[in-house]
């Protein structure tokens, strides 16, 4: 029987706790290379002929149940050719086993890579695009002696992170990497999900005689943290928060004051590829891209159509060559080692209107650090 | 002779208002005792307290020279105190004949399966309440709802009962047969402590009366020359002592 | 130090106090456990995003739209929905259990329509973020601006509450609706006013919320809860006693998070919910 | 002034009031009498709650048509009710619970002479203004129930066993109060156990019984009844 | 139906259910385990809050509490041992917890229940990341759906059999009788306390287990994943549907709306919320009592006034 199309599915939080992050980031870029892909003929296969997707996209209400039933229904009811990742760390490594039996690979572009030992081996088709935790912490650490060095930090730095398996995981590294850096960490405090008020925790920031403040928090938390610093006029030299501050929306949260700010990710703003990315976006999802997950996860789906023009639609081969091969992408070339890329950005800053990449320093396309922060206008 | 029953010192404070003020009583085996006294002079109170409802702030309680004061409620009523209340109260959702298997399943003595159900309906029939077992107890009227109470006060055979104002709100044909009824429980033995503001009832049922008058007890003897104190005529009785 | 962080306590306290008010009303007097409470509180954030983003209409004045308009949908609420709940149950457990069920369904509804009209992700605008300085500690004054007015409407819903016939009137409908008829008062008609009275407040809340925090369809619920739990500490429909608990427990997390650990604030808000209980099971205030 | 014509009431399938009529007087009072479960208080609902009536009767007092009308607009065209049970607002205080007796518009101009009043008629309550109701003892609450309806100023006060659990003194009390109620003309339509003292009161009476009206007299033709003695006098 | 009859019919019900996970494929066996969890939170529930009247939205701190346990002991011991442990640390919290909580009544009980989840929830995150400094735990148990939907079938058996014996014995009395008026209980010699307790430790244990069977299904597991309070209301509201004074009332609450959530997230997906609160709406006002009593109902009326039996249960 002749085939018209390949089927896609995909569960994502599309309302429930998860929804904010979800549907920032996650299902904008999903809907985008779908369109990108249909407008352009469908998905190509290794014989030249092209396929249209077909997209079957549940909610998983944010339970992990659901995401569990969800991949159940899609692979034995809907009976798909390949599944997208869900969002977050938790819900993929709910996914994980489950793709596995099933032979499903799994590129999970909105996950850092779980501190599981070995974790390439008991699932050797799920694909860790954000990198690991480590990375991000080396890569800011580095930053921080280099401009300790420079004399531009008293090497002291404040540091706050959400009770989440993300928070923990990057203050965790993070820890490990400053003392190897020689940073000295004067604070270093955990709180709740759900936590609204920061203004006790920034003022102990403010009072520890850091110059340099890092935050590992949730989009809804780096808002609050950010209005917080600005109205008690906390502004040290360097100041970083977590997941949210690439946002778009980000800026708002300042009434545009943020310049400076740093926090994961970032982007090359001078790749055309990326502006054209970013246009794109904006005219078919309606908005802008955030600048840290957003490229990565449309990058990973860009792998996923090379890998099957290369290979077809046989899932196995697919999984070898997303293991193996090197693809061409928005981000640039990526090559996954041990199934996670080695050239990410883990580093940005805004300047200007952009949330550039600052970090590997070096790097082609890496913008120079603003240090120190100007302050809040 | 050691009393069955014997209060001393008795007291109760709600907030600043003193309910129960050091009463000391002792009821004999098979004993009768009419609690009389003015609207709020705190026989509801004692009640309350014998049957453990609230804990006193002093005093002691005893029940065949076992201690009843700091027990919980439920303890108490295993000990063989039996209690209905002023204003009705049953369990809605159980059928007449459950609310009496409620105190035989629980109360002192338990007994369960077919011997409780031939206690529950011996109690109902006692109460005149003969083949109403199977119904609701929202379908009764008030004076059935308390006699389903009384059954299942009496129904575990206690060794003291305590009756606040059972006999409320009947008509004088009504009350009759209500005082017949207690009599009929008083000559089986029972021994029953009686709040009633009925005086025609307090003189067919009580050989003895105890009056409390602001907490404090004011007389205690033979219920003629109870109701003939001057004290008590003056803050209870009223014009009622001739009638 | 511990000076400021009391200031932050009173403030953020302020914050919980405002919206706690508007749910015992409701709870205390229509007797109505509204669980989308929050959800109201929300609708109070949106519209007032809405208004500032589509009409520029600045936040303060558009607190004249917006409470009128939240006190509408309750008003509304609880003709067409709450009413015939109350009037066909025999027991007020019924009643209890019933509106539970119907605003848990409400509380789905509306996180659903928001999510429709404004996406999960975070709504918010920025707006009175100027920082005000009390006893050397820096506050937006957004939240200020919502202290003062927890403090006015409580206060004031207080000593209308004890010392008007209004209040008298909202007492007894709260304590024995069922006896109202007996000296002329219509059950009914207190019960809704009361309703709708505590939908506005609610907006209010929402309003002053959003002037200084994005939000995002779902966080009403997490509103509902420390609400509720103010509430009950204070004492069902005791508004000073809603504003005294609000303001504790402000001040409680604001000194956990700086003493103890931030982690532990919720637990100390249940710490000191159960221990008030158990001590005083009907509320601090009773 | 006030009469009901057919008035019937049913919960459920049960009929507990079969199209009774019956008529007070101004100044005038009337005693129900009826044994446990006859429908006594059903009757005082009947009068009192537009839902719980059957279709088809009709209440009219001082010549307009109340049948229709809500029962919390009853007070204020000048039925008071004390209800089985009291009533009474038992987390309030007593000074509460009489202010709240004057919520009609009616009683609210002269609700401190009333006050005056009926803290003299029930002296006690005087003293314990401040208290919470639900902690006094059932007969306190009895006087704070009928003391509230007498603030709300009626032209027609019904009571449903208004000496249910009080003291002999106090009854008589209640009864010397009523008396001095009636004489300053409000009407009453009392049922009460009592019989004695109901009849001593009342001017007139209605028999009922299951739900029907089966005899009706002056007082001392009702006392003089062999049928009443037997029934309701315990003769 | 004679008693012999209704054993009959149940051992069939029962047989034909243990059978179903073989006639259906991977994503119907994921369904059953969903259907059978459904049924086993919602008669828990009901075990305990159906009679005495408390509204409980505990629900998932028990059902967190066993995910959790099994989360944190797997690999130290056979999965049968981590189910008993996780019981019995759900035991112990419900004690502990119902001793404390147990004399509020009615609305203040909701509101600590609502909260009780949460605070486990929290205290566990604050051990974790304070003491353990970890937070995500990993499960590698491999457990087929079908044993899982095996176990909670088990689960679901024990539960309706202990209410049964419950509503058939002396207890049965007893909790009626606390839902109705717990001063009479305890004036009949109702150890009111001690009854309470032992139900909610009861519906505890079940709810607990609930958590800990299911959790190898998840791999993943952390505080805010397991401690999802809708799975509180879920559970209530599907009681409360079926009737949940009730024998099997939670089950005839539990089965539909199951697959009518089920229904719901495959066909609209971005409605669901506005669905779902319509529907708990049309519920409470079309099926005000539960749908046993609405099926008594029409029963009664189809074959007169003398079928009904006004006795519950
Ligand atoms: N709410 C109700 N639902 C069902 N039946 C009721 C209800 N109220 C009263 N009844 C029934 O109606 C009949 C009349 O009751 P009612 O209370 O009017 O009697 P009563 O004459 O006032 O008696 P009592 O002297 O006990 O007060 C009784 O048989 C009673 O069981
Ligand atoms: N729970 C309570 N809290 C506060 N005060 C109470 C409480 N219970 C009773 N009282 C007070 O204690 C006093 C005695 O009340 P109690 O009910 O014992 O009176 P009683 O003698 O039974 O009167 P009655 O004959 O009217 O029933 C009353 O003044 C009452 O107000
Ligand atoms: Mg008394
Ligand atoms: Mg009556």
């Amino acid at each position: 029987q002749e085939r018209s199309s390949v089927r896609i599915g995909y569960v994502v939080s599309q309302t429930g706790v998860n929804a904010a992050g979800a549907t920032t980031t996650t299902i904008p870029n999903y809907e985008l290379w779908v369109h990108d892909v249909n407008a352009a003929g469908g998905l190509r296969l290794p014989d030249g002929t092209q396929l249209p997707i077909e997209v079957v996209a549940y909610d998983d209400r944010s339970q992990t149940e659901e995401v569990v039933r969800g991949i159940e229904r899609l692979v034995n009811q809907d009976r798909v050719d390949f599944i997208l990742a869900p969002w977050g760390t938790g819900f993929n490594l709910a996914a994980a086993p489950l793709m596995a039996r099933f032979g499903y690979p799994q590129i999970a572009s909105s996950s850092i890579v779980p501190p599981i030992p070995g974790i390439h081996e008991r699932w050797p088709g799920a694909f860790w695009l954000l990198g690991t935790a480590e990375d991000y912490a080396h890569a800011f650490a580095e930053l921080l002696t280099t401009q300790k060095q420079a004399g531009a930090l008293n090497g002291r730095i404040a540091m706050i992170s959400i009770a989440d398996g993300f928070g923990i995981e990057l203050a965790a590294s993070a820890r490990k990497a400053f003392e190897e850096a020689g940073i000295e960490i004067v604070m270093d405090r955990t709180y709740p999900l759900g936590t609204q008020d920061f203004a006790t925790l920034l003022s102990e920031a403010q009072a520890s005689g850091a110059d340099a403040f890092v935050a590992y928090s949730y989009p809804g938390d780096t808002f609050a943290i950010t209005r917080q610093a600005r109205v008690s006029g906390y502004n040290p030299p360097i100041f970083h928060t977590g997941v949210g501050t690439s946002f778009p929306i980000y800026p708002q949260m300042a009434e545009g004051g943020v310049e400076g700010v740093m926090s994961l990710g970032g982007i090359d703003v001078n790749r055309p590829e990326i502006q054209d990315y970013i246009r794109r976006h904006q005219e078919v999802i309606g908005k802008l891209p955030d600048a840290w997950a957003s490229p990565v996860i449309y990058s990973s789906l860009q792998m996923l159509a090379q890998a099957i023009e290369r290979r077809g639609l046989d899932r196995e081969a697919v999984t070898q060559e997303l293991a193996s091969g090197r693809f061409e992408t928005i981000l640039g070339p990526i090559q996954l080692v041990d199934n996670a890329p080695r050239d990410l950005w883990y580093i940005g800053q805004w300047q200007g209107d952009h949330f550039v990449a600052v970090a590997p320093a070096g790097r082609e396309g890496s913008a120079d650090l603003v240090v120190p922060k100007p302050g809040w206008n | 002779m050691r009393a069955m029953f014997e209060i001393r010192g008795l007291s109760k404070r709600f907030g600043g208002l003193q309910a129960v003020k050091a009463v000391d009583f002792d009821l004999a085996e098979g004993e009768v005792v009419g609690l009389l006294g003015p609207n709020g002079s705190g026989k509801t109170t004692v009640m309350n307290l014998i049957s453990g409802v609230f804990p006193a702030n002093g005093g002691s309680i005893r029940l065949g020279g076992r201690r009843l004061d700091g027990l919980p409620a439920h303890r108490i009523a295993k000990e063989g105190v039996s209690r209905t209340f002023q204003l009705v109260r049953l369990a809605p959702s159980l059928s007449v004949r459950q609310n009496v298997l409620l105190s035989l399943s629980f109360g002192a003595r338990p007994v369960s399966g077919r011997e409780a159900e031939r206690r529950a309906d011996e109690a109902l029939s006692r109460v005149g309440l003969e083949g109403v077992g199977d119904a609701r107890v929202p379908d009764l009227n008030y004076i059935d709802q308390k006699r389903v109470e009384l059954a299942r006060a009496v129904a575990t055979r206690p060794r003291l009962l305590l009756l606040d104002e059972w006999l409320a709100g009947l008509n004088p044909t009504e009350l009759r047969a209500a005082i017949a009824l207690v009599g009929s429980l008083r000559d089986d033995g029972a021994t029953i402590l009686l709040v009633e503001h009925i005086m025609e009832a307090v003189r067919a049922l009580c050989p003895r009366s105890i009056v409390m008058r602001a907490g404090e007890k004011i007389a205690d003897g033979p219920t003629a020359e109870v109701l003939n104190d001057r004290r008590v005529v003056e803050a209870y009785l009223g014009g009622a002592a001739h009638v | 130090m511990l000076l400021s962080t009391l200031v932050f306590g009173v403030v953020l306290g302020g914050t919980y106090a405002l919206v706690a008010l508007g749910l015992t009303i409701q709870y205390g007097v229509a007797r109505i456990m509204n669980l989308s409470f929050g959800e109201v509180v929300m609708f109070g954030a949106f519209a007032t995003f809405v208004l500032f983003t589509g009409a520029s209409l600045s936040p303060v004045l558009g607190l004249f739209v917006v409470v009128p308009l939240a006190f509408a949908i309750s008003w509304i609420l609880y003709t067409v929905l709450m009413r015939p709940l109350v009037k066909r149950a025999r027991h007020p457990e019924r009643v209890e259990i019933d509106s539970i069920l119907v605003t848990f369904g409400l509380l789905f509804l509306f996180q659903g329509l928001f999510t429709q009209a404004f996406g999960s992700g975070y709504t918010g605008y920025g707006w009175l973020q100027a920082p005000v300085e009390i006893l050397g500690a820096r506050v937006a004054s957004g939240r200020v601006l919502g202290l003062g007015l927890a403090c006015l409407i409580g206060l004031g819903l207080w000593a209308a509450t004890t010392r008007t016939r209004w209040g008298l009137t909202m007492r007894a409908v709260a304590t024995r609706p069922a006896f109202a008829a007996l000296v002329g008062i219509d059950e009914n008609r207190v019960a809704r006013q009361a309703f709708a009275l505590g939908g506005a407040i609610a907006g209010a809340g929402g309003a002053i919320l959003s002037m200084y925090q994005p939000v995002t369809p779902i966080d009403g619920g997490f509103l509902t809860m420390k609400a509720l739990v103010i509430v009950i500490m204070g004492g069902i429909g005791n508004m000073g006693g809603a504003l005294a608990a609000g303001l504790i427990i402000g001040i409680v997390e604001a000194l956990v998070s700086y003493a103890v650990d931030p982690g532990l604030t919720l637990a100390a808000t249940y710490a000191i919910f159960l221990a008030v209980l158990l001590w005083r099971p009907k509320g601090l205030f009773a | 002034m006030f009469e009901a014509r057919s008035i019937s009431v049913r919960y459920g399938k049960h009929l507990a009031l079969d199209d009774v009529s019956l008529e007070v007087g101004t100044s005038e009072c009337v005693a129900i009498l009826g044994a446990n479960g006859a429908g006594k208080s059903s009757l005082l609902r009947g009068l009192t709650q537009a839902g719980l009536r059957e279709r088809g009767g009709v209440i009219r007092h001082r010549g307009e048509d109340i049948s229709a009308t809500n029962d919390f607009d009853l007070v204020e065209k000048g039925i008071a009710l004390v209800p089985e049970g009291r009533g009474v607002f038992a987390e309030l205080t007593v000074d509460d619970n009489l202010s709240l007796g004057a919520h009609p518009k009616r009683a609210r101009e002269s609700a401190s002479e009333r006050r005056a009043e009926v803290l003299d008629l029930f002296p006690k309550l005087g003293q314990r203004l401040a208290q919470t109701v639900g902690t006094m003892s059932g007969g306190e609450q009895q006087m704070v129930a009928v003391a509230r309806a007498l603030m709300s100023r009626p032209t027609l006060l019904l009571l449903d066993e208004p000496s249910l659990g009080l003291a002999p003194i106090v009854v008589d009390e209640m009864f010397a109060a009523l008396h001095k109620v009636r004489d300053s003309g409000v009407s009453i339509l009392i049922v009460e156990q009592n019989v004695r003292a109901s009849l001593a009161l009342a001017a007139r009476g209605y028999v009922l019984e299951a739900g029907r009206i089966v005899g009706r007299g002056s007082s001392a033709e009702l006392v003089a009844d062999p049928m009443v003695a037997k029934a309701f006098l315990g003769h | 139906m004679r008693p012999a009859v209704s054993a009959l019919a149940c051992a069939l019900l029962v047989a034909g259910l243990a059978a179903l996970p073989l006639f259906v494929g991977g994503y119907g066996q994921g369904v059953l385990v969903g259907l059978m969890n459904a049924v086993v939170l919602a008669s828990a529930w009901a075990l305990f809050s159906g009679p005495t009247k408390y509204v409980s939205l505990a629900t998932v701190a028990f059902f967190g509490i066993g995910a959790y346990t099994v989360a944190v002991l797997t690999e130290t011991m056979p999965f049968g041992a981590i189910l008993a442990v996780a019981g019995a640390i759900g035991v112990a919290v419900a004690l502990l917890v119902g001793l404390a909580t147990l004399r509020l009544a009615g609305v203040y009980f909701v509101i600590f229940s609502f909260g009780l989840a949460e605070l486990v929830r929290q205290i566990i995150t604050w051990f974790e990341t304070s003491v353990n400094r970890t937070l995500g735990r990993y499960i590698f148990i491999d457990l087929s759906a079908t044993a899982i939907y095996w176990m909670l079938l088990a689960l679901a058996v024990a539960v309706i059999g202990t209410r049964w014996l419950i509503e058939r014995g002396r207890l049965g009395l007893a909790v009626h009788a606390i839902g109705d008026d717990e001063i009479v209980a305890r004036h009949a010699g109702v150890d009111v306390t001690k009854v309470k307790l032992a139900l909610f430790a009861l519906s505890a244990l079940a709810m607990t287990l609930a958590g800990a069977i299911q959790a190898p299904r998840w791999t993943y597991v952390e505080p805010s994943i397991v401690f999802n309070p809708n799975i509180s209301f879920t559970a209530l509201i599907m009681a409360l549907l079926g009737g949940a004074t009730r024998l099997w009332g939670p089950v005839f609450g539990a089965v539909p709306l199951f697959f009518f959530f089920e229904w719901l997230s495959v066909t609209m997906p971005g409605q669901f919320s506005i669905v779902l609160g319509l529907t708990f709406i049309v519920i409470v006002f079309l099926v005000p009592n539960g749908v046993l009593d609405l099926a008594e109902k029409g029963l009664r009326k189809t074959r007169g006034p003398n079928a009904g039996d006004a006795r519950h249960v």
